[in-house]
């Protein structure tokens, strides 16, 4: 009943790592995209690559790894695709290949409360804590800020509450999931928006899985038309922000 | 004057040394007699404070010390400076050259001028022979060797009792007279000795007192002559089985 | 706070057990009997051809020391698959994460190890290797019954404190997709936006584990010292 | 790949020499220092109040030993601005990331480098502290002029392996905000995606560093064994 | 038979044996003699292969070895099953109990049965006076006390040849007695002995053969009545040094 096997070319699946399975690299510590609730991994692109699966024919198998290990592991072939809030750059596409985007993911600048910072022009020359390898570094860095480098969204408010850093720019969703459940006293957040487009977010692949990245466009495509993808986001997102 | 009154010393449940009451009189050499295992060497690390007795009274001069009560630490520094060990097992310090050896304790603890302690060391070098090891590290001598520069070393602190645990034991009879001659002549300088041997001759040449024990008791406290003449059976056999030993 | 500990406990106990603890402990061992060998090996006083063996391993010795740990595991586990051997292994070498862990840790550990094992063995005294061979001991009997025994008692602290930083240095398999205990902590924490309480939880379970170690090496170390009494 | 290496060379060797080689070497001192007063203290038999100095340092040495050190980075930088002691830091202990790291890189080394001195010093045989109290030394004098230096050659094979193991866990103070060597090349991998070929890049540099100090400790190892010969 | 054929053993610079050549016959006492650091342990060492001299020939009943060559492993395990030293420092296993010191060789490297070994260990403490200490550890014992349990551990090894360097200068008279009436009685067992002494009573007293060994060249080399006439005046002056101290 999968339209993975009403597909009349099956030679994707040579490309895959594990027979009739899609494995999937993430880092499984970014909330909403993807952590860990009462001992289950879940969050949007776990959803979501569960569902592309689905689509495909195949089993999805996570494995949550560091950023570094993510990137290693899909050259060296440990996963079919890893679907970890990644931008498309130029840079990164000269050693992968990318799929159409699955969420465009607005920016949000966060700083203390009655600070002078307001859009992204204030951020030059000033401390923004950033997760190494994130959209959110590379944005900071092009306009001018100096990065510290900071772990995780949690530990980055701690340095901003502390004065250690000024600044944090992090998606506005990661900003309303933590919001949900914590106090912001004593910070701001400034959306982005308007000054900056949202990044594209992509499913990034090895160079040598051409097929594998058009059967998974496909499942994409297929997602977003039956509504599915509206679906998750409004779920994790709390609004849609897969167009 | 070294005064011991009622000291007792256990290890676990050995008694090692039991009710010792004795004197180790001043300018005079005083020889420790006794078999194997009897408590020689421990009743001479006492008097270094290297072992703490239970209980008892240590007399030094006009110092009194009581081991129930234990002693401080500048009261025990104060007597091992009066007082020098030669070890059984040399104990050379292995880091250190012999000269170096020699010349740790006059600079570190008695403060003494480098150049005069490097001088008087190296004459003590060649009192016992080595002049020309002055440069080697202990583990490149013989055990012989090694004996003579532990007696310099104590030399080397002039202190005012020097107690030699077997001195000699591992030298060669030659060398055994040299030490020998160096010990007497110390003892007729303002220190006093306090020597344990198992060499009856050697103990009948130099000993002023004799002191036998035996199983941690003195079985005898006398003079030289009374100790060779004594009527003791024990004392008698001891002697006689050295002496068949020594034909 | 105390619903996320509550929470979170059982979760980090299962990946401890899982992986955190089975991993140290292979490693560990593996690593020691590495480190013997290598230590033995550097001591040897062989010449000829054995000086070949010697050379490599104090290359491996050299390596596993002077390059981090990370990099090491990340060269094992997706760095090899490369390494395109024509006989051996045509399709590069591909190693399930777990062993490209024990692998990785276990070198690890026998370069750090051997290194004490080496001085420990040097610590005891020339005499009791002569008195060894004089009653006819091999080179091997002299070792395992004479020397060893003695020098335990030396190098039991350092090798503790090797074994209780491979407990922690498994955090780092979490590069190689290992979600052991500390991974687990960080993905509660990308939940709840708790980094410093998963932290401070992870750390006493950690302590848990470590103190049994210390708690051993004391035990080993009274075991092994029994026949000494030092001064004060 | 040529030019990567190019590129990202210049900048980790200024990292390296701006932030792993001076928090090093300043840890390492300290740690060095604190460990050989935590070695002393504990194996002191002192009695009475000195006992509660004793428990005092066996539990720190647990403390450091037992945990992650980047947990232990992570309280002393984010945990202690929450504490605010009403006298001595109202506002709480805020620390410069340096600060912060090196004291806690310091207090970590300190831990285990103590096990491995006072293991050192249970092995200098009881007859060269009973010579060097026979020539009327203090405890200090005996341990400074005699034990200490024979101790050395027997901890400096595991002490080395401390610093090596210190030079590249300074990596972990990229989590409080140090942009050292080992991150600087993440931030390089993070732009072009090259992990493996920038973490082989600062292997390559630690290795530099670590085989300097192994050529160190090589020569302190002969330096101070030479007045030992051992059996083959 | 023990035959050595100029043998040559340096330590850097200084040439501790010159051209040794000497029989150690099968079932007589050897006895060598000379003053300290004239090379008595460096020869006695040769002999057992913890000195690997640089040029010689070594004689072990049909065996040769040439030192110049080498001695492969399994010969020297082979000799060293054959021949036992007895340290001067004891060097005994501070790890294993008395009991276990002497029973290592026999189970290790003999390969006996443990019920038997442990018997024989037991009847070996005995016989030097310590069957109370079996169960002790090496550090708890005095000089004496250890060295006869290095005594007896060699002995426990049966060998051919049992070499002794000093093995009494740590015991007293009575004991030294004792220990010599069991060398005594094993010289008249099929095994032979070497013994490095400084004692001329127990030399006098045990030898068959007497070696005089000074800066590494043997001075005398004969029958122990010979020793004690010899005209040689470095000799003489030896033994009448020897006989000083013992008056
Ligand atoms: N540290 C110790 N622990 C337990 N027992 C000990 C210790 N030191 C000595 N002894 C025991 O105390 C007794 C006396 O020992 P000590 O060394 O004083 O004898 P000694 O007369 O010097 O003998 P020797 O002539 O053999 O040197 C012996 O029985 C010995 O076993
Ligand atoms: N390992 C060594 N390195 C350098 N020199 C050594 C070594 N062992 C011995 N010697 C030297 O060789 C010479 C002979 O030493 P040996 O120990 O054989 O003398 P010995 O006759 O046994 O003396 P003693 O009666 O004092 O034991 C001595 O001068 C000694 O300094
Ligand atoms: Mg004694
Ligand atoms: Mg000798």
């Amino acid at each position: 009943s999968s339209s993975g096997k009403s597909t009349s070319n099956d030679s994707y699946k040579s490309e895959l790592n594990q027979k009739g399975t899609l494995t999937i690299g993430l880092e499984g510590t970014y909330s909403p995209y993807s952590y860990r609730k009462d001992g289950k991994l879940t969050g949007f692109e776990v959803e979501l690559g569960n569902k592309l699966a689905k689509k495909m024919g195949l089993k999805a198998k996570f494995v949550p790894t560091k950023w570094d290990g993510l990137v290693a592991g899909l050259g060296s072939n440990k996963y079919d695709v890893v679907l970890n809030n990644i931008t498309a750059t130029p840079a990164r596409a000269k050693n992968y290949i990318f799929s159409k985007p699955y969420i465009y993911s607005r920016y949000a600048l966060i700083t203390r409360q009655g600070d002078s910072i307001k859009k992204l022009n204030d951020i030059k020359g000033k401390k923004l804590a950033e997760g190494t390898g994130t959209n959110n570094e590379l944005v900071a860095k092009q306009n001018g800020a100096t990065i510290v480098p900071s772990g995780d969204f949690a530990t980055s408010l701690s340095l901003v509450r502390q004065k250690r850093v000024d600044a944090t720019i992090n998606a506005r969703e990661a900003w309303y999931s933590y919001k949900k459940s914590n106090s912001t006293d004593g910070l701001t957040y400034h959306d982005l928006s308007s000054e900056k487009d949202p990044a594209k977010i992509v499913g990034l692949f090895n160079k040598k899985s051409t097929k594998l990245r058009s059967e998974t466009n496909k499942a994409l495509k297929a997602l977003r038309a039956d509504g599915t993808l509206k679906k998750l986001s409004n779920k994790y997102f709390g609004a849609n922000i897969t167009e | 004057m070294l005064k011991l009154e009622k000291l007792n010393k256990s290890f676990g449940e050995h008694h090692a040394l039991v009710d010792i009451t004795t004197t180790f009189p001043e300018h005079q050499t005083t020889v420790i007699l006794g078999p194997s295992g009897s408590g020689k060497s421990t009743l001479l690390r006492s008097l270094n404070l290297l072992e703490r007795p239970e209980s008892g009274r240590y007399f030094f001069d006009d110092d009194v010390f009581d081991f129930a009560k234990g002693i401080s630490v500048k009261d025990t520094l104060n007597i091992r400076k009066r007082t020098e060990m030669v070890f059984q097992g040399y104990n050379l310090f292995p880091h250190l050259t012999v000269l170096k050896n020699i010349m740790e304790g006059p600079i570190q603890v008695l403060r003494r001028p480098k150049a005069e302690v490097e001088k008087d060391a190296h004459a003590l070098l060649k009192k016992v022979g080595l002049a020309d090891k002055a440069d080697v590290y202990p583990n490149q001598l013989s055990g012989g060797q090694a004996q003579r520069v532990a007696i310099a070393r104590s030399l080397a602190m002039q202190p005012k009792y020097i107690l030699l645990d077997e001195p000699t034991s591992a030298l060669d009879p030659e060398l055994e007279l040299e030490v020998l001659k160096v010990l007497k002549q110390i003892s007729t300088e303002k220190r006093s000795m306090i020597i344990v041997t198992h060499n009856m001759a050697f103990a009948r040449e130099v000993a002023d007192k004799i002191i036998f024990v035996e199983d941690g008791h003195i079985l005898f406290d006398g003079s030289n002559e009374d100790f060779f003449k004594t009527e003791n059976k024990r004392i008698a056999d001891f002697i006689s089985a050295m002496t068949f030993a020594n034909i | 706070m105390w619903d996320i500990i509550v929470n979170a406990t059982p979760q980090l106990v299962v990946a401890g057990l899982k992986y955190t603890i089975p991993i140290s402990i292979v490693s560990f061992l593996l690593g020691l009997i590495l480190a013997l060998i290598t230590a033995l090996i550097r001591l040897s006083s062989k010449k000829g051809p054995f000086r070949i063996l010697k050379a490599i391993f104090r290359f491996y010795v050299w390596l596993f020391r002077s390059t981090p740990l990370l990099v090491q595991l990340f060269i094992v586990y997706f760095g090899l698959p490369y390494l395109k051997l024509t006989f051996i292994a045509p399709d590069g070498i591909k190693l399930t994460p777990l062993v490209a862990g024990i692998i990785t840790f276990s070198l690890n550990t026998g370069a750090y190890c051997s290194e004490t094992i080496r001085a420990s063995i040097l610590s005891i005294p020339k005499g009791q290797w002569e008195a060894a061979y004089s009653i006819g001991m091999t080179r091997s009997q002299a070792l395992s019954r004479i020397i060893l025994p003695q020098a335990v008692r030396v190098s039991l602290p350092p090798l503790a404190n090797s074994f209780i930083g491979l407990v922690k240095d498994t955090s780092l398999a979490a590069s190689i997709t290992i979600v052991e205990m500390f991974e687990v902590s960080q993905q509660i924490a990308a939940e709840n936006y708790q980094p410093l309480v998963m932290y401070c939880l992870v750390a006493a379970l950690y302590a848990v584990a470590c103190s049994l170690l210390s708690w051993l090496q004391g035990y080993l170390e009274k075991v092994t010292s029994r026949y000494v009494t030092n001064a004060d």
